[in-house]
C-alpha cells in the first residue's frame, strides 16, 4: 500500500515453537519479514504474538527454530546482543523508566542500542531530544515519566526504541487505549518512521490501524499462522473471520478508509428502553485525584433505574478515575455522591459494595490464583444469605455457561474473553444495582467483544443500571441509553446515546470520522 | 559557586579534626568514616541498580581477612598495597558469586546473598589452616588513630568523586535502567549481566577497604566480629537515612547513624538497642527517601515552596493502606 | 544495685572526682549474647570495689584513695569493646584497666591497654591466645581456657581406669575451641581414645544431629564446650536421645545457679569445670580470706543470687589483685602499677595469685563440681579439697 | 552409619520439620499475603515461649495448654502492631519493610532482655525427657506432642484458608489488593488479621520451642532466618509448599549437622544459592492460594 518493502528478506524466522510446560503457545510459525515493510501481525488473546516477539528478541528462548536477522543466526543470542544489532520493541503493558525524566528515558536507547558505541552520554541526550521532536513529546522532556499519561507513554515507548537506531522495531499494541484521534495521528507517526527506513512489526487489535497501514497481515491462532497476506486478502478470509474478526467488525473493516459513515446496525442487541425514570446515582460537582495531582474537577453525572449510561473521552480524561472514585478507592476531594437517595460521598469502599454499586475493573483483576467458583463466591463476601448465594451462583451460571464448564479451573488459566466473563460474573455474584463496567472491550479479540456487549444489554434489561467505560465509542454508545464525555476531568457533553452518535463533534474527537 | 566554597570548607574542617578531638572522638569518626565507605558501596548495587544486597558482609569480613593475612604473610605487605589487595579480591569474588546470584530478583536475591554472606563466615570459622578458624588472626599493631582517619577520609572522599562521575557515565545510566526495569533495559541493548556485575564488583570493593581499615584498626579479625549481619543493616540504614541512589546520601547517612546510635548509647545504656529500633522505625516511616530528599525539599521551600509537617505526613500518605 | 552502679556512673561524671577517687575502666557485656555473665562480671568488680571502700579505700603511701567503677555496655561486640577501653582512657581518663567478660573482647582489649601503657587485669577471657603475643600490660587472673575440660578427665579416670573413650563437641568460637582442643589433646595424653571431636556453629538451637552420630560410637565420657546455653541444649538433647555415657562433663554451665533452675533432675550427676567454689579451702590475705566468707559476704548483700557464679569471684579477685600491686607500688601511676602487679605473689579467697612472663596466673588450678541426687552441688575435684567423693557412673536417663 | 543411626536422623528430620513447618507457615502467610517479609517473626517466637514458659511457671499450667493463650496474645500483638506500624508503609519499597520489621525485631528483643533479664529459661515437664522407643530409635514424647500440635495448626490453617469466607478473603487480598476491596473487603483489616494469625502461629512455634531447647530472649533470629529458607526452598505458594520446604530443609539440616556440624549452615546456604540459581524465580509462584 504505502511505502512497500523492497523484498530483501530482513528477519527470517523458521519454525518457531515455544512451549511453556506442555502448552504450546507458539507453534512452528515461519515467518519472514523484508526490509522496509510494515507488518501487520493480529489474533485473538492468547495466538501467541506476544510470545512470537519475545522469541525473536530474546526475553524467551523458543523451544525449537531458528531466527536470521540479515542472514546472522541470532536464535540463542541475548536480548542486549539482539538489540545492538539492531532491533527494538516496545511493550504490550508500557514500560517506561518511571523515575527518570522522558529525556533520560529516551537517552538509553541512544547510548546503549546499535549506534551507542559512538555516541557519549551528552550526545545521548541530544539525540534524545531530536527523537522526541518527532514524536512530539518534547513538551514533556523534563518530566518524570511517571507524570505522563497513557498515550504520552505510548509515545515515550516508541520514542526510546527509536532511539535506539534500530532497523527493525516490533510493536506491540502501541495503540490499545488510544481513541480515534488519537489512533490517527499514530498511524501517520508509524508512516512516517517507516519512510524513514525503518521496517515496522506491528501487533495491534485496532483494525482501522492495521488495514490502514500494514504493507502485509499475518495471523495467528491458537500459536499458529492461520492467513498471511495483503489486509484486504487477509479480511476476506473466512477462517480468519471465524476465529477472530467476527461477523461486524469483518463488515466494519471494509468501511475503513471511506470518508463517510456507515450505519452498522442488524445483529447487534440494542438497549431497551429504561424502565423508570426514577434517579438512582446522583453525583454533584465531584472533585478527586492522586497525591498531589488532581485529575477531576466539578464533575456531575446521573443515572437513572434500568439505565445503561455510556462514560466517553480521550485516555486520560479520568473516566477510570471517576469510577474509582464512585468505589471510594479514590477519594473525593468536593462535591457528593449520592445512591438510591443515601449519601456515599464519605463511605468506605465495603459500604459502597454494600449499597449496590459494584466495580468490574479494568483489565479484570480476577483472582488467578483461585477457582472460577471461588473469583464468583469472593464476590459475595458481604453477604450471608447461603440459599440465595446458590441461586445466584445457579443464575450467573445460565447466563454464563462457559463459568459452570470451568468453575473450578484457576481463573489465571482462562482466556482473556472467559476472564473477562468471570469479572462480569463475580460483579453480578453482589446483586448489583448498578454495574460499573471499566474496558470491557480492552484487548480482547472482536469477536469477542461482541458476545461481551451483547451480554451487558442482556444484563440490563434483568433490571441492572450500568455505567460503561469503553475505548471502543461506537459500540459503547450504540449500547447505551445516554451517554457522557469527559475531557481532561470535566464533564463537557451529555445525552442520548442516539444524539451524541449523531453528534459531528463527538464523531470528530472520538471517532475519528 | 557557592557549593564549591562551602564543599571545600567542609573538606577544611574534616582534614582539621584529628587536632581537634580526642583520640577517642576520632574513633568514632573513623567508624562514621568506614560505615560512609561500606555505605557508598551498597549504594552502587542496592541504590543505583536497586539490588537489595544483604550480604556485603561478605566483603567486609573478606577485605578484613585479606589486608590482615597480606600484612601477616612472609612478604610482609605493607598496609595500602594490601589494601588495594583486598579490594581486588573482594571484587574478583564478588564477580564470581555475581554471576549465577545477580540472577535472582527482589526478596530471593536478598536472601541468597546474606547465605553468601553466612557461608563464608562459616567458612572463615571452620578453615583453621588458612584463617587460624575462630580464634582469628592478629596483625600488627598500630597505635596512630590518625593514619587511620586520614586513609578511610581519603577513601570516603574519592568514593564520592567514583560515584558523582559514574552517575553521569554509561555505566550509572545502565544501572538506573536495569533498577527502573531489567527486561526494556535489556532490549535497549544493556548487558544487564556485565553491568549488574560491575556494581557488585564495585561495591565489594568499596566494603573490602572498610573492612581492610577497620580489621588494621582493631588489630584482631575473627569471623564473628566480622561476618556479622549488622554490618549489612547499617550500611543499608544509613543509606536510608541518606537517601538511596544519590551521590551524598551514604556518607551523610552513615554520619548521621553514628552520631545518633553514639549518642542513644551512651545515654540509654541498657536501652539502647530499643531506643535505635524506634529511631529505625521513624525514619522509615517520616523519611523513608532519606535526608537528601528532605534538603531537596527545603531547598525548594527556600526558593518559595510551602513547608509543613505535610512533608513527613506526604511520605506516610503515599504508602500507607487505608 | 542498679541504683548503686547508676550512681556510679553519675559520680564518674564529675570532674571534681578525680582528686582523691582511683577510678577503674572496663566494658563489660550488658546486653548481648554473653548479657549474663557480663552482669556477674560487673557485680563482681562493684562487691570488690565496695568493699575496699568501706574498709577505707586504698593506701597509697600516705594518701588514701577511694576507689570507682566506670563501665560501659559493649553489647557482646569485641570491636565494641577496644572503641569503649578507648573512650574510658581517653576521655574518662580512669587510671586503671578492668577486662571486658569473654575471649574475643578481651582480645581487642589487650591491645589497647598495651598502647596507652595502662595496665588491664582481666578474669573472663581465658582464651590462651590473647598472651602469646608479648602483651606487658594484660594480666590474667584465671586457668587459662585449654584447662577447663582436665579436671573432669582426671577425676573419671581416677574413678574409672577402664574408662576409654570420650567424645568431645564444642562451640566454634575462640574461647569454647581452645576448651575442647585442649580436652582432647588432654585426653589423648592420658591414653584414651577420642572417639568424636566436633565443633558446631556459634548460636546452635538444636545438637541432635551431633549427639546421634556420638551415640552411635557409644563414649564412656561426653565433654561439651560451649556456653551455658550448649550445656543445657546438650543435656537436654541427650536425655530426649537416651544418649547416656557414664560421665558427661562440660566447660561452662554446671557451676551456674540456671543449670539447675533449667534441667531439675536432669542435671544431678553431671560434671562441671570451675574456675572457683565457695567449698574451696583456701585460706587467703584479702578483705574476706575464704572462699565460703566472700560468697557469704556477697551473699547478704545481693540477695537476688542463690549461689555465688565463680565469675563474680575471680571479677572481685582482679580488683584485689590491683588492690595489692597499688599499695605495693604506692603510686597509681600505671607502669608501676603493672611492674608491681608483676611481682605480685599473694594468696586470696580465690587462690594463689603469681602471673608468668606471659602475663597468666601460674598456680591457679580448676575444679571440678556435680550435681549430686539429693539436689545439691558439691565441690568434687581435686581431691584434697572435695566436698564429696563424684558419683559415677551416671545412671541412664530413665532410671533415675 | 548404622542403621540406628540412619533410623534415628530419619526420625530427627521429622520432628524438627513439624516445628519448623509452624515456624514458616506464619511467616509464609504474611509474606504471601500482605509481602511483608518480617523480620520481627523470630521475636514473635520469642514472646510466645515466654508466655508459655510464664504460664507454667507461675501458675504451673501444662505447656502444652498455654499454645492457645499464646496463640491468642500474638494474635492480639500482631494484629495491634500490624494496624499501628506496619500499615503506615505497607505500600512503601521492600527495603523500607525489611528495615522497619528489623526495627521492631531489634526493639523487642531488647525490651524482652530488660524485663527478663537474659538469663537462659526452659520448661520442664513430669514428661519432659521420656520417650518412646521404636527399636533403637527414640522418639521423645514431647517432640512427637509438638508434631502432633504442629499437625493439628496446618490442617487448621489449610482448613481456614480454603473453607472459611474469611480464608477466601485473605487468599483473595493477597492476589489482588483493590479487587478484592471492590468485592466489599475491608483490606487493612484483612492484613491485619493476616499479620495476627502470622503472629499466633509464631506464638504456637515459640510454646513449642520452649519446651525442646532452652532459650533466651536471642532465640528468635535463627528461626526467622530458617523460615525465610524454608519459604524459598518451597515456595510460597500454599499450605503444601510450606510443609515441603519445611521437610527438605529439616533433612539438610539433620543429615549435614551430624556429619559435617562446622559448615552446616555454609552448606545449607550453599544448596540454597545453587538451587535458586537455577531457578532464579524460587521454586514455586509467589501468591499464597
Amino acid at each position: 500500500m504505502n511505502g512497500a518493502g523492497n523484498g530483501t528478506p530482513l528477519l527470517d524466522a523458521r519454525g518457531i515453537t515455544k512451549r511453556f510446560g506442555g502448552l504450546a503457545a507458539v507453534a512452528s510459525v515461519d515467518l519472514t519479514i523484508r526490509e522496509g515493510e510494515i507488518l501487520g501481525v493480529i489474533g485473538p488473546n492468547g495466538a501467541g504474538k506476544t510470545t512470537f516477539v519475545n522469541c525473536i528478541t530474546g526475553l524467551d528462548k523458543p523451544t525449537s527454530g531458528t531466527i536470521r536477522f540479515r542472514g546472522k543466526d541470532i536464535t540463542r543470542m541475548p536480548s542486549h546482543a539482539i538489540g545492538r544489532l539492531g532491533i527494538s520493541r516496545t511493550f504490550q503493558v508500557v514500560r517506561p523508566l518511571t523515575h527518570l525524566t522522558v529525556r533520560d528515558n529516551v537517552a538509553m536507547g541512544a547510548m546503549f542500542g546499535a549506534r551507542g558505541k559512538e555516541r557519549t552520554v551528552s550526545q545521548a541526550r541530544d539525540r534524545a531530544e531530536e527523537v522526541l521532536h518527532r514524536v512530539g513529546l518534547e513538551h514533556r522532556i523534563d518530566h518524570a515519566a511517571a507524570d505522563l499519561t497513557i498515550s504520552e507513554l505510548k509515545r515515550l515507548e516508541l520514542a526510546r526504541a527509536l532511539a535506539t537506531d534500530a532497523a527493525l522495531l516490533f510493536l506491540d499494541e502501541v495503540m490499545a487505549g488510544l481513541n480515534s484521534t488519537e489512533i490517527v495521528g499514530a498511524m501517520e507517526l508509524l508512516r512516517r518512521i517507516n519512510r524513514g527506513g525503518v521496517t515496522l512489526f506491528v501487533i495491534e487489535h485496532v483494525m482501522k490501524a492495521i488495514m490502514g497501514i500494514s504493507d502485509r497481515v499475518v495471523v495467528l491462532h491458537d500459536g499458529k499462522k492461520i492467513a498471511e497476506g495483503t489486509p484486504q486478502e487477509v479480511v476476506d478470509r473466512p477462517e480468519v473471520a471465524a476465529a477472530y474478526l467476527g461477523e461486524r467488525f469483518a463488515r466494519r473493516a471494509q468501511v475503513v478508509g471511506k470518508p463517510e459513515r456507515v450505519k452498522v446496525q442488524g445483529t447487534l442487541v440494542k438497549a431497551a428502553p429504561p424502565v423508570v425514570e426514577e434517579p438512582l446515582l446522583e453525583v454533584r460537582a465531584l472533585s478527586s485525584g492522586y497525591g498531589e495531582v488532581p485529575v477531576l474537577w466539578d464533575v456531575s453525572l446521573e443515572i437513572r433505574k434500568g439505565e445503561v449510561v455510556a462514560l466517553v473521552g480521550a485516555n486520560g480524561a479520568g473516566k477510570t478515575t471517576l469510577l474509582c472514585t464512585l468505589s471510594q478507592l479514590v477519594k473525593p476531594r468536593s462535591g457528593s455522591i449520592s445512591f438510591a437517595g443515601r449519601d456515599l460521598t464519605r463511605a468506605r469502599p465495603e459500604e459502597i459494595v454494600r449499597a449496590g454499586i459494584v466495580q468490574v475493573p479494568q483489565g479484570r483483576r480476577l483472582f488467578a490464583g483461585l477457582t472460577v467458583k471461588e473469583n464468583l463466591l469472593q464476590g459475595v463476601y458481604l453477604r450471608r444469605d447461603r440459599r440465595q448465594i446458590e441461586e445466584d451462583l445457579e443464575s450467573v451460571f445460565e447466563l454464563l455457561p462457559r463459568l459452570e464448564e470451568r468453575a473450578n479451573q484457576l481463573a489465571g488459566r482462562l482466556s482473556g474473553g472467559e476472564q473477562q466473563m468471570c469479572a462480569l460474573g463475580r460483579g453480578l455474584m453482589s446483586r448489583p444495582r448498578l454495574l460499573l463496567i471499566d474496558e470491557l472491550s480492552l484487548g480482547l479479540a472482536p469477536l469477542v467483544v461482541d458476545h461481551l456487549l451483547d451480554l451487558i444489554s442482556r444484563i440490563n434489561q434483568r433490571g441492572t443500571a450500568v455505567l460503561l467505560v469503553e475505548q471502543d465509542v461506537q459500540a459503547a454508545l450504540e449500547h447505551a441509553h445516554r451517554g457522557y464525555v469527559l475531557e481532561t476531568g470535566r464533564m463537557v457533553q451529555s445525552g442520548p446515546a442516539a444524539e451524541l452518535l449523531d453528534d459531528p463533534r463527538i464523531r470528530r474527537a472520538y471517532l475519528g470520522m | 559557586m557557592a557549593r564549591a566554597v562551602l564543599l571545600a570548607v567542609v573538606l577544611a574542617a574534616l582534614l582539621l579534626v584529628p587536632s581537634l578531638v580526642s583520640p577517642y572522638t576520632l574513633l568514632t569518626y573513623t567508624s562514621a568514616l568506614c560505615l560512609a565507605l561500606m555505605a557508598q558501596g551498597w549504594n552502587l548495587i542496592g541504590g543505583y541498580t536497586g539490588y537489595a544486597a544483604f550480604g556485603n558482609v561478605a566483603f567486609v569480613g573478606i577485605g578484613a581477612y585479606t589486608t590482615g593475612l597480606l600484612m601477616l604473610s612472609r612478604w610482609h605487605v605493607p598496609f595500602v598495597p594490601a589494601l588495594f589487595a583486598a579490594a581486588l579480591v573482594s571484587a574478583l569474588l564478588a564477580t564470581v558469586i555475581g554471576i549465577p546470584v545477580l540472577r535472582l530478583k527482589g526478596h530471593y536475591f536478598a536472601i541468597a546473598t546474606l547465605g553468601v554472606a553466612e557461608a563464608f563466615r562459616e567458612i572463615a570459622s571452620a578453615w583453621d589452616d588458612l584463617t587460624n578458624g575462630a580464634t582469628g588472626i592478629d596483625l600488627p599493631v598500630r597505635s596512630d588513630s590518625r593514619f587511620f582517619y586520614y586513609v578511610a577520609l581519603a577513601l570516603v572522599v574519592g568514593g564520592i568523586v567514583i560515584t558523582a562521575r559514574l552517575e553521569r557515565s554509561k555505566l550509572g545510566y545502565g544501572w538506573v535502567a536495569i533498577r527502573e526495569d531489567q527486561d526494556a533495559a535489556r532490549m535497549l541493548g544493556i548487558d544487564t549481566t556485565v553491568f549488574k556485575v560491575a556494581a557488585f564488583a564495585l561495591s565489594a570493593a568499596f566494603a573490602a577497604c572498610a573492612g581492610g581499615i577497620i580489621a588494621y584498626q582493631d588489630i584482631h579479625v575473627a569471623p564473628d566480629d566480622f561476618f556479622k549481619i549488622e554490618y549489612t543493616l547499617q550500611m543499608i540504614i544509613a543509606c536510608i537515612i541518606g537517601g538511596t541512589g544519590t551521590v551524598w546520601g551514604p556518607p551523610v547517612g552513615a554520619a548521621v547513624y553514628q552520631l545518633l546510635s553514639t549518642y542513644v548509647w551512651s545515654h540509654f545504656l541498657e536501652l539502647h538497642p530499643t531506643v535505635l529500633g524506634v529511631l529505625i522505625i521513624l525514619f522509615v516511616v517520616f523519611l523513608p527517601r532519606g535526608l537528601m530528599d528532605l534538603f531537596r525539599r527545603m531547598a525548594a521551600v527556600a526558593r518559595g515552596g510551602r513547608f509543613g509537617s505535610d512533608v513527613f505526613l506526604a511520605n506516610v500518605r503515599a504508602s500507607r493502606l487505608e | 544495685m542498679r541504683t548503686l552502679s547508676a550512681l556510679v556512673i553519675l559520680l564518674g561524671a564529675l570532674p571534681a572526682l578525680a582528686a582523691d577517687t582511683l577510678v577503674f575502666g572496663a566494658a563489660i557485656s550488658i546486653t548481648g549474647k554473653t548479657a549474663k555473665e557480663g552482669e556477674y562480671t560487673r557485680d563482681g568488680y562493684q562487691f570488690a570495689i565496695d568493699r575496699i571502700n568501706q574498709m577505707g579505700g586504698i593506701r597509697v603511701g600516705g594518701k588514701t584513695y577511694q576507689v570507682a567503677l566506670k563501665y560501659y555496655d559493649d553489647e557482646t561486640k569485641p570491636e565494641r569493646t577496644a572503641q569503649l577501653f578507648e573512650k574510658l582512657i581517653n576521655e574518662d581518663k580512669v587510671n586503671l584497666l578492668l577486662g571486658p567478660y569473654g575471649s574475643s573482647p578481651t582480645g581487642t582489649a589487650a591491645p589497647i591497654a598495651e598502647r596507652y601503657r595502662i595496665p588491664m587485669v582481666e578474669a573472663n577471657g581465658a582464651a590462651e591466645s590473647i598472651f602469646s603475643k608479648g602483651y606487658k600490660y594484660s594480666f590474667m587472673i584465671i586457668s587459662p581456657a585449654r584447662m577447663y575440660l582436665r579436671g573432669i578427665i582426671d577425676a573419671v579416670r581416677a574413678i574409672d581406669p577402664s574408662a576409654k573413650t570420650v567424645a568431645v563437641l564444642g562451640e566454634n568460637e575462640s574461647f569454647s575451641k581452645e576448651v575442647a582442643v585442649g580436652a582432647a589433646e588432654y585426653a589423648r595424653g592420658k591414653g584414651m581414645n577420642v572417639v568424636y571431636d566436633e565443633l558446631y556453629p556459634t548460636n546452635a538451637q538444636d545438637v541432635s544431629a551431633l549427639l546421634t552420630a556420638i551415640k552411635g560410637k557409644r563414649p564412656d565420657l561426653i565433654l561439651g564446650s560451649g556456653h551455658l546455653q550448649d550445656s543445657l541444649l546438650t543435656v537436654k538433647q541427650s536425655r530426649d536421645l537416651g544418649v547416656s555415657p557414664k560421665a558427661m562433663g562440660f566447660s561452662v554451665g554446671p557451676s551456674t545457679p540456671e543449670f539447675r533452675a533449667n534441667l531439675g533432675k536432669s542435671a544431678d550427676y553431671i560434671f562441671g569445670g570451675t574456675q572457683w567454689t565457695e567449698a574451696l579451702e583456701y585460706e587467703g590475705d584479702d578483705p574476706w580470706k575464704t572462699p565460703k566468707a566472700f560468697s557469704e559476704a556477697f551473699r547478704a548483700t545481693h540477695p537476688n543470687y542463690d549461689t555465688t557464679p565463680y565469675q563474680v569471684a575471680e571479677s572481685a579477685a582482679a580488683v584485689i589483685a590491683y588492690q595489692r600491686a597499688i599499695e605495693k607500688a604506692g603510686s597509681i601511676e600505671p607502669t608501676k602499677v603493672r611492674d608491681a602487679l608483676a611481682a605480685v605473689d599473694m594468696m586470696t579467697y580465690f587462690g594463689r595469685i603469681k602471673f608468668d612472663a606471659r602475663g597468666v596466673n601460674v598456680y591457679k588450678p580448676m575444679a571440678v563440681e556435680q550435681y549430686q541426687p539429693d539436689g545439691k552441688k558439691y565441690t568434687v575435684w581435686p581431691r584434697e579439697v572435695a566436698e564429696k567423693p563424684p558419683v559415677y557412673p551416671m545412671p541412664p536417663w530413665d532410671k533415675r | 552409619m548404622s542403621g540406628a543411626e540412619v533410623g534415628q536422623i530419619a526420625m530427627n528430620a521429622l520432628l524438627l520439620s513439624g516445628v519448623l513447618a509452624v515456624v514458616a507457615l506464619g511467616f509464609a502467610l504474611v509474606w504471601g499475603i500482605t509481602n511483608i517479609v518480617n523480620l520481627a517473626h523470630g521475636a514473635f517466637i520469642v514472646i510466645g515461649a515466654y508466655v508459655t514458659f510464664g504460664l507454667h511457671d507461675f501458675w504451673s499450667m501444662d505447656p502444652f495448654l498455654s499454645i492457645p493463650i499464646s496463640m491468642a496474645a500474638l494474635f492480639a500483638l500482631g494484629f495491634l502492631i500490624q494496624r499501628a506500624l506496619i500499615n503506615q508503609i505497607i505500600r512503601a519499597p521492600l527495603l523500607a519493610t525489611f528495615l522497619l520489621t528489623f526495627g521492631l525485631e531489634s526493639l523487642i528483643v531488647n525490651l524482652l532482655r530488660f524485663f527478663f533479664r537474659a538469663d537462659t529459661r526452659s520448661v520442664m515437664t513430669a514428661y519432659s525427657g521420656a520417650a518412646l522407643a521404636l527399636g533403637p530409635v527414640r522418639v521423645p514424647y514431647i517432640r512427637l506432642g509438638a508434631l502432633g500440635v504442629s499437625i493439628l495448626l496446618v490442617l487448621l490453617l489449610a482448613a481456614f484458608l480454603t473453607r472459611s469466607r474469611l480464608g477466601r478473603a485473605i487468599r483473595a487480598t493477597g492476589m489482588d489488593v483493590d479487587a478484592a476491596r471492590l468485592t466489599g473487603v475491608k483490606v487493612a483489616t484483612v492484613y491485619a488479621i493476616t499479620f495476627g494469625i502470622g503472629a499466633a502461629l509464631a506464638g504456637a512455634a515459640g510454646s513449642l520451642l520452649s519446651m525442646i531447647v532452652p532459650f533466651d530472649p536471642n532465640l528468635g533470629g535463627g528461626y526467622t532466618e530458617r523460615a525465610f529458607i524454608i519459604c524459598v526452598l518451597g515456595g510460597l505458594g500454599n499450605v503444601v509448599n510450606v510443609l515441603a520446604g519445611a521437610a527438605a530443609y529439616s533433612v539438610v539440616e539433620v543429615v549435614v549437622g551430624s556429619r559435617l556440624p562446622a559448615f552446616s549452615q555454609a552448606i545449607t546456604f550453599g544448596m540454597l544459592v545453587l538451587l535458586l540459581a537455577v531457578r532464579p524465580q524460587g521454586i514455586a509462584g509467589k501468591a499464597f492460594s
